[in-house]
């Protein structure tokens, strides 16, 4: 399951996307709009995504994973929209056999979908909002 | 040739469009593309920006063909800026 | 949130209880019943705690994570009795400001609980049932 | 002096109770009162077993009181027997 939605991220579903009855393992990250960044409070985020290129990015970085750790299941939902203090922008769920791989794969998804797939964010405070400039997508 | 060009985030912003049909001379590669778009949106920043030809990474001197999808990418959040990844504790 | 429960682990509970305006990353772990293990065919599991000793010796987990990392809140519910596949025994949420502490702080609190909480597994196959026996219990 | 014992898991199949209470001579340790449950109870191992006393974990050689609880508290599973955590990969 990899997807960009306008709708609020529904955590079980992504846990049932990766049950698998080898699974003995299941990890699951949630990045979450806090209400500060840097020192500046936050109003709200909005996300915006290239949807038809960041579906299959996020596919790419589930080959990697599979590739580099004994993984059962990954699955990569981001909303996109305006989300406010405490909504879920991204969930990722990964299942293997054992804990740390599942740990392991689930921080690498993370880390490898925020500095390269096409997705972004604005901050969007009491007086001013900024697109907040990270990773230069390149190609793999 | 037409070239369909689709603008992300803060190029969107600037140019106060998220998708152009734009027309180019035949041999027109992607710098050319973006220095014409420059000029019609001068908001848009001077650089050197990751371009996306049909949804691959593509680098600035690719030539261009009628009917490509040719979209602009800001530098994306890149997570935690002040933090990076730390060594394990154990 | 620390508990011993006898019905099946609701994520979402745990996730409410760790989110916090502050927070940007939430990681959960779930240990989950699998079909194998060490080459066996797994039937189902059996899980026993001593609940009045295992719940403090969570909230000391939790202490220690407190110390260790900067995060927000941790959760911990561990099931007991008669797990199927596909179950979770053991849910772990964590909420922090920054990711890397989430998944760290995470990934330590499972590891302490296996090995100093006082719960026991026993795995029953087709043709036999064993106990499982890891880490002997000592003073913190 | 009366002891409220408590025993899981394996060692609870082994005497077939999950809680006794206990008669033990006031000056008696928790190793007396092990060898005596293994006497009684001969399919208890035979291990120095972790104790907890009052849920706390304690040596063999704690001395008892009346109205003790003491727990004895097979291995735990640990988790992945033969995994171990394995270097950061970056």
């Amino acid at each position: 399951m990899f997807r960009i939605v306008s709708e609020p991220i529904t955590t079980g579903q992504l846990i049932q996307a990766v049950e698998d009855p080898g699974a003995g393992a299941i990890c699951t990250f949630h990045g979450v709009v806090r209400d500060n960044n840097l020192g500046r409070e936050v109003d709200y985020l909005e996300y915006e995504a290239y949807s038809e290129m960041a579906v299959p990015a996020m596919e790419r970085i589930a080959d990697e994973v599979h590739r580099r750790w004994d993984v059962i299941n990954i699955a990569i939902v981001h909303r996109v929209g305006r989300l406010e203090i405490g909504e879920a922008s991204v969930v990722i769920a990964v299942s293997s056999p054992h804990r740390v791989e599942a740990f392991e794969a689930c921080h690498y998804a993370i880390d490898r979908l925020k500095e390269r797939v096409p997705i972004w964010k604005k901050e969007v405070w009491a007086d001013g909002e900024e697109w907040i400039e990270g990773s230069v997508i390149s190609g793999q | 040739m037409d070239i369909k060009v689709r603008l992300f985030a803060m190029y969107r912003e600037a140019a106060g469009a998220s998708e152009l049909s734009w027309e180019l001379a035949e041999d027109a590669t992607l710098e050319d593309l973006w220095r014409g778009l420059r000029e019609a949106y001068p908001e848009l920043p001077e650089v050197k920006p990751a371009v996306a030809v049909n949804m691959e990474i593509a680098a600035l001197e690719t030539p261009l063909h009628a009917g490509d999808e040719v979209a602009f990418l800001p530098p994306v959040s890149g997570g935690d800026r002040k933090r990076q990844r730390v060594p394990c504790s154990e």
